[in-house]
């Protein structure tokens, strides 16, 4: 049997989102599911196949081969704007990590995948909604470094509903910050592919989102700039069928595949090997 | 409506009376008005100290937005010899995005600017300054041009957010915004950025990532527009005044982040208020910072445009127990 | 209907009754049917060399569009690990252009094909191969990507042009057209091209600019499809069958014209015949060309894909007295 | 008063299109036009503002400041596929040759635009529909190369009926040509500006129109990829209004201007001091 792998010995107990615990329905197909078997089958749904949301940690045991070693692990976000509304934005935070088990919304490190060695970040919807502050931010930035130092290709799996309202234009920032770090990575010949996960919108999906070289959507994820609230706003007419789904995005043009959670691995893989392949000389 | 407007309702009423007695002395040289006139001067100008001196977040927005505030084409025209060029050569030509070549001040440039319309029929025309993803890919055309004949970018941003519709997304906004941004980042040519109005979201930053940021006084730049930001916040358009002031979207909030390099001053009362006057400092702002810029070898000015925004952000390492965790 | 079918209609009875011979004498051991099978085999022998011996330049069309011959994908699929990336990232994902990542014998390679259908449906949802300015937009993509990573760039040619639509025309075909073109011009990796079907107009050429092409022996190139070269030229698109006698498009005279650098021999009767078999000698022509190509540097890559179109051209200088003009 | 300029001296008598040696009727208003009025107008309407096509000596008349250095003056085409179809094609070109008092559908040469000197080369409906054959690709590799020798830009003006069916595949092979041309030079960073005048197909649009820094269309100009003939075939369906107009490509977002006639030399000239000013050190 092979060893623990390290990021799975420090990992807390997986909160419940829903009060029963052992059942959960699908809103799909409104099943209801027995909760282990759903964790066994990678979150899917085994009645219609829906794809739940996964949290960072089961996505990077999904992904990585063995261990992950994590870069920038304590970082915890400051409060540029000393923002308040209900409570200080510091209070939000702190209740969020006892909520979550997390620090952020994102795990960074580096790990192998199929074999090869890359740098992996993966973000947490069930951490502010996967929002982008500054240690969103600073550790794409410090993982797409230390890919550019080691020659090994990043990926990063999305899963957020935008910029952070609560630390505003610093927020807004980390989109650019992210999107030079991108620059100078692509500019090294190195290799940089998405995962865009349910859900990728907002400040995410316009920045580092769409600046792969490939773009891989999980099946089911909604994917767009916009929300859904926002657009309804602003047009206030019906939005098509199927908008903003990931298969809408590959009938437009946007993403380069749609791939079911249980072939994401195999599928990265592949996509990994023929990017890093040595032309022989 | 604008509160801006509202506010200043009484000032214009008084300055309107004084334009009305200053020709009246010229034209009727009888009775001696100037008494009557300096009189209203004086008061003209304590009307402004009171409606102008301290101003919210949420005027403050207002002022941003401020229907006679000068608009990107106000400063693109100043150029010598500005050429507008069209189309983003895929889909469409939008007119929210104006882009093309020009002289500032002998320093040929290329230039990006966000428009919005002076009244109701030119805001559907311009989509009130809301680029679609053709306006950002036409931007990517000009920033291409910059970077080929090695001209100094200048870009004035002026937009609420980038346009959320379905066309828009089925079209790929974000993809449209995040190949901007790549494209910036690694712009071998300075960028000069000057937030002339309203700088909402990400919509904003596809023209705003640069090695010199320039801020209007009263001009306002924030992770998105306060009215969708409450949207996002609470569900509730009509919080955007709440959602204004925790923003810190002010160019005093944005020159403390260190996001902003340089602001500039309004006359009282806002840029309007002087447009001439107010283009021509923004402008010879830009050309300060060109001419320092151009000085740079282009892997420097790369070094020190990532350094610049690398360091943008605030945290720090969790010292505590991890047990918790 | 393809006039191929038509005219080998004989043979493929012919055939069917062979089939069933060498079935049947499989099965019952009792009759021995061998001199009768030798028989037929020979009449197919003669008549194969009847049918396809002489074929005239209208057949030869007919044969580059015969309905069993190998399309992009029966090519692409033959690579190892190939992975198909999609859309053009601004508008649509256009079917009947094909691109990806595979592994060509050990060499990882960039492709890009040009797709049509095996049946109506099939052809309705490629388009009959007819690529939009979106399709070209996506093998844009994907030529960048051969640049960055290195990776030679193969593609396979198979259209009856660029498709002329309204959307087609709105959105740029054109310049998606021209775009590939340049961006072919300066790539600097290898590309290899292989004519396996029919090389209409600009709309092959956007994809077929390299440094070493191949054409199956029974592939057609040429300025445009004989139906709209017989619209163009005499404004009757029946005159197709005089148009492909005239526009010179067999692979004899494309090797002739040094257009093509390399042709490979088809079965008797068409690729069809050995799919299997021609695919192979098609991607062993291309391995042995990226092979020699690799070793060159890119500034002489560039120099000698220059070299190759600049001779390629008609025309001398007129001596005599230009009183005339 | 200026000496006579080179490319005039050499000028042969304008062929006449119409019978009346006098008067001409506009397609557009249907007004009868002075012919003489009309070459003094740029063969524009004087009624109804309807742009003529206009020749190349006459386009280049307007375009430069004086003398026109012609490259490649003395290139015919040759014959590379031997084409018969009601007379062989040489005889078809011998008879083009004197009609149109051209020896080809381009000329190409070096020139002065508003004191600003460029590579110049204008093409001409007048012959053969201003298709591309050998000679076209040959004197634009030839002039761009010219123009990237002396580091100065180059002004293409297309006026085309698409690639030369009558030399086959060695015609297609042009739009390669050209296009490494304009790469070629591109590299060198020199400017390269087109304007696509009426009409604008096929393998002409389809390479150098649309290759350049910036395109300008005159007014009125129809562009497109495929003829009308070629679309109704295919598509059997009404063409919306103003379908391939110049200011239907503006609209679309394929040129960056539509400019009259009477300001294309104002127009040019500036877009050609924006390009290659000098910034000062
Ligand atoms: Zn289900
Ligand atoms: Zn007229």
């Amino acid at each position: 049997m092979a060893p623990t792998p390290n990021w799975l010995r420090r990992r807390a107990p997986k909160p419940e989102a829903s009060s029963d615990p052992l059942w959960v329905v699908c809103p799909e197909c409104n099943e209801r599911v027995y909760k282990k078997d759903l964790a066994e089958r990678l979150f899917v749904c085994p009645k219609c196949g829906h794809h739940f949301r996964l949290g960072s940690l089961d996505r990077v045991a999904l992904l990585a081969d063995g261990d992950f070693h994590e870069i920038g692990a304590n970082l915890v976000t400051g409060d540029p704007l000393q923002w308040v509304d209900r409570i200080p934005y510091p209070q939000k935070t702190s209740q969020d990590r006892s909520k979550s088990g997390m620090l952020e919304s994102i795990v960074v490190g580096t790990c192998r995948i199929g074999g090869i060695d890359v740098g992996l970040g993966v973000m947490d919807f069930a951490f502010r909604g996967g929002t982008m502050g500054s240690v969103v931010g600073e550790k794409i930035a410090m993982l797409l470094e230390e890919c550019g130092r080691r020659k090994v290709p990043a990926v990063l799996v999305c899963a957020s509903g935008g910029a952070r309202m609560e630390e505003g234009v610093i927020a807004l920032m980390q989109m650019a910050k992210t999107s030079l770090a991108v620059q100078r990575l692509g500019a090294l010949g190195v290799p940089f592919v998405t995962v865009l996960t349910d859900p990728t919108t907002g400040g995410v999906s316009a920045s580092f989102g769409f600046q792969a070289d490939v773009i891989i959507a999980e099946t089911g994820a909604a994917i767009g700039f916009a929300g859904r609230r926002v657009i309804d706003q602003t047009i206030r007419q019906k939005l098509p069928d199927g908008f903003q789904s990931a298969e809408f995005l590959l009938e437009h043009g946007q993403v380069d595949m749609v791939v079911r959670r249980t072939e994401l691995k195999g599928c990265l893989t592949n996509v990994l090997r023929l990017l890093t392949m040595k032309v022989p000389a | 409506m604008n509160v801006i407007v509202e506010l200043e309702k009484p000032l214009t009423e008084l300055e309107a009376i004084l334009r009305d007695l200053k020709n009246r002395q010229r034209e009727t040289q009888g009775v001696d008005l100037t008494p009557k006139i300096r009189e209203l001067e004086e008061k003209a100008q304590q009307l402004r100290a009171e409606i102008f001196g301290n101003l919210t977040p949420w005027q403050r927005v207002h002022m941003a937005r401020h229907p006679k505030r000068p608009l990107a084409l106000d400063y693109i025209s100043r150029l010598d010899d500005f050429v507008e060029l069209h189309g983003d050569r895929t889909y469409r030509d939008d007119p929210s995005i104006v882009a093309g070549l020009g002289v500032l001040d002998g320093i040929p440039v290329c230039v990006i600017g966000e428009q919005k319309g002076r009244d109701t029929k030119e805001n559907l025309y311009r989509n009130f300054g809301m680029p679609h993803p053709e306006g950002y890919r036409k931007a990517q055309r000009i920033m291409r041009l910059a970077e080929k004949f090695h001209r100094p970018l200048v870009t004035f941003i002026d937009t609420p957010g980038a346009y959320p519709g379905i066309g828009a997304e089925e079209r790929g906004q974000s993809e449209a915004i995040a190949t901007s941004l790549k494209l910036l980042a690694g712009l071998r040519t300075p960028i000069v950025v000057n937030v002339t109005g309203e700088g909402g979201s990400g919509g904003a930053l596809a023209i705003g990532l640069g090695d010199h940021i320039v801020m209007l006084q009263h001009s306002i730049y924030s992770v998105a527009s306060p009215e969708p930001a409450a949207t996002i916040l609470w569900r509730d358009a009509t919080k955007a005044e709440e959602a204004a002031k925790r923003l810190r979207l002010t160019s005093d909030d944005l020159f403390e982040f260190g996001i902003v390099d340089e602001v500039i001053e309004e006359p009282l009362g806002g840029a309007q208020r002087d447009p001439e006057g107010t283009i021509g400092k923004v402008l010879a702002a830009d050309r300060r910072a060109i001419e320092r810029l151009m000085k740079l070898e282009a892997d420097t000015l790369l070094d020190r445009r990532y350094e610049k925004y690398r360091k943008l952000g605030s945290h720090s390492e969790l010292v505590h127990d991890r047990a918790a965790r």
